[in-house]
């Protein structure tokens, strides 16, 4: 049997409350492959590769590279990177 | 369910090309993908002129790649689909031979023959044997049954659905432009009323039962990223076919039991090689056949049992010894000499074996 | 008869492949074995055209043969083509009318026949029924079938044309009989 | 920052969980273009009716990316696997999914012949301008001047000829009444929604439908994330994006 | 002219795509067509990046089917024209292939095998092994070094356009994925400086003259009307092939002449029974090598002679025997017990025949 | 009325004396199609630029007619074995002559290829809308509701889809600046002379030239004289007889 | 050798001063296969199978079937036949 | 030194094949027979990478073999890919810094190095000179090269870069020290 979505437990980034607060952003460190398509394509460029990931494993991608962040307080929650990300490691969910 | 046309016995006087196609329509055969080529033609023809009363399918392609392509296509969709094809389309149809080769697919195929190579003749000839069997870039995992006449066209065909589906390799009725354009009687019958019941067939893709509830997605494929991963499926193809060769080796005998020359043919060959050997017979040498009917897998053990009872062999053959080849390296060890008589692309006659068998006997080969 | 192997062959137009199918499907209704080979190349026309016929009593073994029992040549091509089918056993025929020469093989026999001169000089017949008289010839020549055979297959490939128009049935009815008259006049 | 998030990954149903993380490069626009397939297949609700063939070329890195019946074909002949399928089994949703080495090159019989008889089925072609499964060599529709194995010096069109265009051939000949053509791109993966759409509804109803998207490689191509959507713009200027047959202009005749 | 890179012995680390461009080259060859395929891709790159260098042509063409016939378009032009493919590529190739067989073209190829059947894998494999020497619808009328190392590559890539010109058989140089993607050094020389002067190529097609002045209109053909017509030629071939093979048959031996237990390899397997053979001795086991260079026209007498002084035979592959079959046919008659080690698509290593040869001492093999 | 006559044939120089009866059938359409053409090439002395590919198809027929060097391929691929000789040896008028199968259908991929590359040569495509060699099966310009081995009760487009138009396609992706792109018919010969003259003058001066000719196949059609011409008519009617693409209209540009 | 065209010798019809004598009208027998296209084409109509074909070789074709023959009377020698003619069995030749 | 025999493994990202060709390429340049076979698969990405490399005194056979001399892993993935290479005459490098987890196997000696953290951490070197480290660890466990070998084909494969960025040459020659350094360390 398939192991459905619901059976996997994603690990990652979880950056709460951005756009003021109208919604979290989430990033799924195994699926993210350091393109950084996303950080190109940010409308208000707030996207950036970690500098110095942290070793917990939830800052390094499928190929142990540096994932990415926004920053909190620029990020509108357009959603733009979720879309952009060709291998589906970005949510950004509003609420 | 396509419409059967055949339901009770029946005497006719018909061209191989439409005998096979009648037997596809008896073997419930549901699609066929097609290209034109000499001298297969008349399989097409009658299938569409037949399409009517057989609700069943057809397609031309627009060329062999296609036709072998999305016959896979109709065989993943779960129809018992099949092609034909003769040479040059032979040739290019091998690449999805190859990919049925891979993925066991019941890849059902009518080859009849023509001369060889390039596009050399639309006739007739033998020169597609090793091509039927080997071709590709695979180790022959394929099952070919070689016929000699129309009554073997109609109950090889038939056959070929079923070792086909049954078996899941790619399996082949190897004839010849001779047998597609001649005309001979045959007794066509519903397979039912021999016994005979079709394999039922599988929809590989789109079976039944929701995605995710029912059933996993099938996910279907032919590339590996590793040597070993493709080993150990080949490994497991090959174990697969030795094991059920000898349920699917078929041949025929025709006074090999006491011959001293065993004349070894395949196909419309071996005819002529029972013509020759009741001459011979009558002249008093004691010529026999052996005539592989399944000529891959080869009925090994009948056959070494053959020549080695025989004091001379004789191959022969519409070819430079295709057989031959495939024949000798299962008859390594045995010690009796053998004798060749080859035309490459053209009919041999009982006359021609005859000349040589008299030949081998007034100047015995040796080894 | 245990077998008897015909070889007939004539331009593209002869309406070779009509006559021979006639012939076997004859020989088919007639209970016996027969097999028929078209001669096919790549050229759709233009060819000589040969016709392999075979008809036994038993079933028959070798599709092609090497030497045939009666060959029939209609035209200079097909004499050039055929002799290789003769030996000593057969018998040759062919039309004098319109080849230029003769067969130079060696052969039980030799029989020249004029059908095409008479198919188109004789006002009951035409050039149309040319291959029809041929047909007479090989009745004649063969002797395993019936002459009502030979009209029963006729009817099965004419049929229709026959409906249509039934003087062609007494006009090929008639060739048939010209045909056979033929050979037994020339091997007198 | 919790390590287990809450919450998964927005993948559709039509694209498998275990696959998120693709076999693709990264930053290959394969990706985008699956998994924005997989969007409208959901939303279409073709689940149950779709067959997904990929092609040989990177494309066959998906063989098991979608959560639907796949096949894998070989080089160039996704389109007849597919329209075997679909001649076979009337009302399956066929998918041929390919690279424009396989769709433009070796199988472009097959796409010819299935545009002009208006096979039942979406061939879907992903244009990255390259052959990138073989490393980059030069596709039929490397951009003149282009860098690639087998034009290490750029493309030069006196001699190889111009880039083909694939969506204004299949324009030319596909039947207007059935069809559905367009060139798409990854860079505008809204716009690409709404193309992939209104192509499987015309598959759907029994049509037939290509589309031609611009995507990338950055593996092959050796650009970054700048320099890639760079490129991608230059694709889009040079390959006009646009519906070219719609079953809407087809109401209008 | 092109112009040749190579004029004096250098010694260089390469892999063996870029070996057999650098080839190519020194052979004079002029044009090269092809489409890609792993693992012969760097042929073509190499090639296409000394263009400037070599003043030589290069057409990428659609597939292997173009490649194939657009070579042979070269060929008739006069020109020292070749192409490279691999698995499905040679697959589809066959078509021109044939063409080349029948016509009698200086057909020139290397082909680097990868896994099959199908896409299988891109690494590596010996399974083309009977497709390159047999494969199309005719009778394999072919030339085929296999080779098994760099040196290899340079030396037979320069002779297959030799011999293909020579004697107008299509040439192979069957080498693999490993060879075709490995690195070793090799030393790349002017042919002239080993005393090779190229065969002059020829212009099929507008050779000089004005055409029913000089000469007449040349018209070549594929296709014949009659099966006796096409028996003709292919009768011709046929006693012209077997006449030249043993000006052309090449086989190495290794410690065969004592030999109780004699490998039989070729390619870069034979170089794995190398590495074996050294170990089976230090261990005392008589083992030996013999290696068909030229796997189609087998070496049949030296082989034979081989056979017969051993003990026993091994057969090892990367395939399921492929050359064993094309080696057995010949052998036809001997009685020496054969075992045989087939790892399908994947490298046989020195270990895996150490351990299968110390096997069969143990326990001797019976026909 | 003297047996033997005090003049000869009208034959060009490009064409063969001997095989003035050629092999085609009465009233087949390859003959028109190649005696014009031999015309052309001797007005525009040609005879020794040239080279002449026959593919499988009736057109095999003509592997000994032309008068100049020739070489018969395979089914659907003088295209590249004419590109390959002209590729290696530039001069070369490489024409190579096929069918509308061998052009349209299993040769399409070097069709589509050669005609996007913009390949040195003519490609000269007998449109007589079936597979003649082969007894009369349907080709991809067989025309609506017509009768062949394969359609034996007419060709139902609603299964094969519409009859291919070559000319157009082409046209729609060579490049107008150095392509000839054209369909004629035999039914003019005056007509078809014109077309071949500019097309082989366009490729005399290094371009590429596609040339559809509209011809006749009585011996599958099963029609008289009177009949063939007819259907020679509604093919006219369905496929338009113009230039596509002409050098003229490239200098206008 | 190729054999030249002028090494040949061609058999058939020749109908002397068509159009008004302005033209004579050849047919080369053993090139014609009788398709009768050339008939269908003539645009006055004019031309027609031979009915009675004579023996002489010089009115029977390549298939041994009637070749073609104009009217003298009504042919205006304007070589409609010679273009159509797919086998160059027909020559006008003006004077 | 008969011949030695060297697999590498590590994520597509690891540039392993990178250092096994300046590996060979110095071998090479010091006049020894080499053989490199770098493993490629359909995946251009994201594969485990592996390196099969030969060096030796004499003409090479086998082109790959069953059991390596050494086996260098540098991800878990390669751990689980490369342990058929081991037997227990083959000498096992792993990165413990990299791989959660040890290799199981039976071999002569494991070893574990953390290059990949000395990388990260010792500012003079970089998380991009991680291989070169790896390089200096089976440089020091094969022996068989001289440093300066392996200097000169860095200079090769690197020199562009090294011309342009003066410190980066220090860089890497300062972790081939270290990651030689690692090693006997690690022997002790
Ligand atoms: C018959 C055949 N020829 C060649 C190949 C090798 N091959 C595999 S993928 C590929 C090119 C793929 O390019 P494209 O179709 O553009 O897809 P991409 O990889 O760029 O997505 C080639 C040439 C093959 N597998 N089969
Ligand atoms: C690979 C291959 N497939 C099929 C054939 C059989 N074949 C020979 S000619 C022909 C069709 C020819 O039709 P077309 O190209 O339209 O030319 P025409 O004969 O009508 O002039 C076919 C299918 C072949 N020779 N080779
Ligand atoms: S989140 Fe997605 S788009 Fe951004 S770098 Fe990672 S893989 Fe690339
Ligand atoms: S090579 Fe190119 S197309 Fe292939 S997966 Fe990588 S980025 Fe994508
Ligand atoms: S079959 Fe048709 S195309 Fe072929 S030669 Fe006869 S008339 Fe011409
Ligand atoms: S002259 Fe020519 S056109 Fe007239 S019937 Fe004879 S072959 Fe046909």
């Amino acid at each position: 049997m398939t192991m459905t979505k619901e059976d996997i437990k994603y690990t990652g980034i979880k950056v709460e409350n951005v756009a003021k607060g109208k919604a979290d952003w989430y990033l799924f460190n195994k699926l993210c492959k350091s393109c950084y398509l996303c950080v190109a394509k940010c409308p208000v460029k707030c996207l950036h590769p970690i500098e110095e990931p942290n070793k917990d494993n939830s800052e390094l991608g499928l190929f142990e590279t540096p994932v990415v962040k926004p920053d909190l307080e620029k990020c509108i929650g357009c959603g733009t990177c979720q879309m952009t990300c060709p291998d589906c490691a970005i949510k950004v969910q509003r609420k | 369910m396509v419409k059967k046309l055949i339901t009770q016995d029946t005497r006719m006087f018909l061209t191989g090309n439409e005998v096979i196609a009648y037997a596809a329509n008896a073997a419930e055969a549901e699609f066929m993908y097609g290209y034109p080529i000499t001298p297969q033609n008349e399989i097409m023809h009658t299938w569409c002129k037949l399409l009517p009363k057989t609700e069943a399918g057809f397609l031309q392609t627009e060329d062999e790649i296609s036709a072998g392509f999305s016959t896979l296509g109709g065989i993943l969709a779960g129809k018992r689909a099949f092609t034909a094809t003769a040479g040059p389309g032979n040739v290019i149809m091998q690449d999805a031979q190859s990919m049925a080769e891979m993925m066991r697919l019941p890849f059902v195929c009518a080859v009849m023959q023509r001369g060889g190579p390039s596009t050399a003749t639309v006739i007739y000839a033998q020169q597609e044997t090793r091509l039927t069997c080997f071709g590709g870039n695979g180790e022959g995992f394929r099952i070919v049954y070689s016929t000699a006449g129309h009554q073997d066209l109609y109950d090889y065909m038939i056959k070929a659905f079923n070792t086909a589906w049954k078996y899941r390799f790619p399996t082949y009725m190897l004839a010849d432009g001779y047998q597609g354009k001649m005309r001979e009687p045959v007794t066509l019958y519903d397979p039912a009323s021999r016994g005979i019941s079709m394999v039922p067939t599988e929809a590989f893709l789109r079976a039944e039962g929701k995605i995710g509830v029912d059933r996993d997605a099938t996910h279907l494929r032919n590339t590996f990223n590793l040597e070993e991963e493709l080993m150990e499926h080949l490994d497991v193809y090959k174990e697969e076919y030795e094991r059920i060769s000898p349920e699917i080796e078929e041949y025929f005998e025709y006074k090999a039991e006491d011959a001293e020359v065993l004349v070894i043919a395949h196909g419309i060959v071996a005819r002529s090689a029972v013509t020759a050997i009741d001459e011979l017979r009558a002249k008093g040498i004691k010529a026999g056949l052996f005539r592989p009917i399944t000529i891959r897998p080869l009925p090994v053990n009948p056959m070494r049992a053959a020549v080695k009872r025989a004091k001379q062999v004789l191959f022969t053959e519409s070819a430079n010894g295709q057989l031959a080849q495939m024949c000798l390296e299962k008859l390594y060890g045995l010690t009796t000499p053998y004798s060749t008589l080859f035309k490459m692309g053209v009919g041999v006659t009982g006359d021609d074996i005859v000349s040589k068998v008299e030949a081998m006997v007034k100047e015995p080969a040796t080894v | 008869m245990a077998r008897i192997k015909i070889a007939l062959a004539g331009e593209g137009g002869h309406g070779v492949q009509s006559v021979a199918k006639i012939l076997v499907e004859a020989g088919y209704e007639a209970g016996k074995q027969v097999l028929y080979i078209p001669n096919f190349g790549v050229e759709q026309r233009g060819g000589v055209s040969i016709a392999f016929c075979q008809i036994a009593d038993e079933k028959i073994g070798e599709p092609r043969y090497s030497k045939a029992d009666i060959v029939i040549m209609v035209s200079d091509r097909a004499i050039d083509r055929c002799s290789t089918y003769v030996d000593e056993n057969t018998t040759v025929i062919y039309d004098s009318s319109v080849c230029t020469k003769k067969p130079e093989v060696k052969a039980k026999r030799i029989i020249p026949v004029n059908a095409n001169e008479i198919a188109n000089t004789n006002p009951e017949l035409g050039a149309r029924v040319f291959n029809i008289i041929i047909l007479g010839v090989i009745l004649e020549a063969t002797k395993v079938l019936d002459v009502e055979d030979i009209k029963s297959a006729m009817e099965h490939a004419l049929g229709k044309k026959f409906e249509a128009k039934p003087e062609l049935r007494t006009k090929n009815h008639k060739a048939l009989e010209v045909g056979m008259n033929l050979l037994k006049e020339a091997a007198v | 920052m919790a390590n287990v998030l809450e919450v998964k990954p927005d993948l559709a149903q039509a694209q498998c969980a275990e696959v998120g993380a693709s076999k693709f490069c990264p930053g290959c626009g394969h990706g985008t273009i699956l998994k924005t397939l997989a969007q409208v297949i959901d939303e279409l609700n073709l689940n149950e009716r779709a067959v997904f063939g990929c092609d040989i070329g990177c494309s066959l890195l998906s063989w098991n990316y979608m959560n639907i019946d796949t096949v894998q074909t070989h080089h160039g002949r996704t389109t007849p696997v597919i329209y075997g399928v679909t001649r076979a089994n009337p009302g399956t949703v066929g998918i041929a999914y390919m690279g424009d080495g396989g769709g433009l090159a070796i199988g472009s019989q097959h796409l010819v012949n299935a545009s002009v008889r208006g096979e039942n089925m979406l061939i879907l072609l992903a244009n990255n301008t390259n052959y990138g499964m073989t490393g980059g060599q030069m596709s039929p529709t490397t951009m003149p001047g282009q860098v690639t194995e087998t034009t290490p010096y750029g493309r030069d069109c006196s001699i190889t000829g111009k880039p083909a265009k694939g969506a204004e051939m299949i324009a030319a000949i596909a039947d207007p009444e059935k069809s559905y053509v367009a060139r798409s791109t990854m860079g505008n993966v809204r716009g690409l929604k709404k193309v992939l759409k209104a192509a499987l509804e015309n598959v759907a109803n029994g049509g037939f439908s290509f589309v031609e998207v611009l995507s990338v490689c950055p593996n092959n191509w050796r650009t970054n994330n700048i320099k890639t959507l760079e490129r991608l713009k230059e694709m889009e200027e040079f390959f006009e994006v646009k519906e070219f047959i719609t079953p809407a202009k087809k109401e209008e005749v």
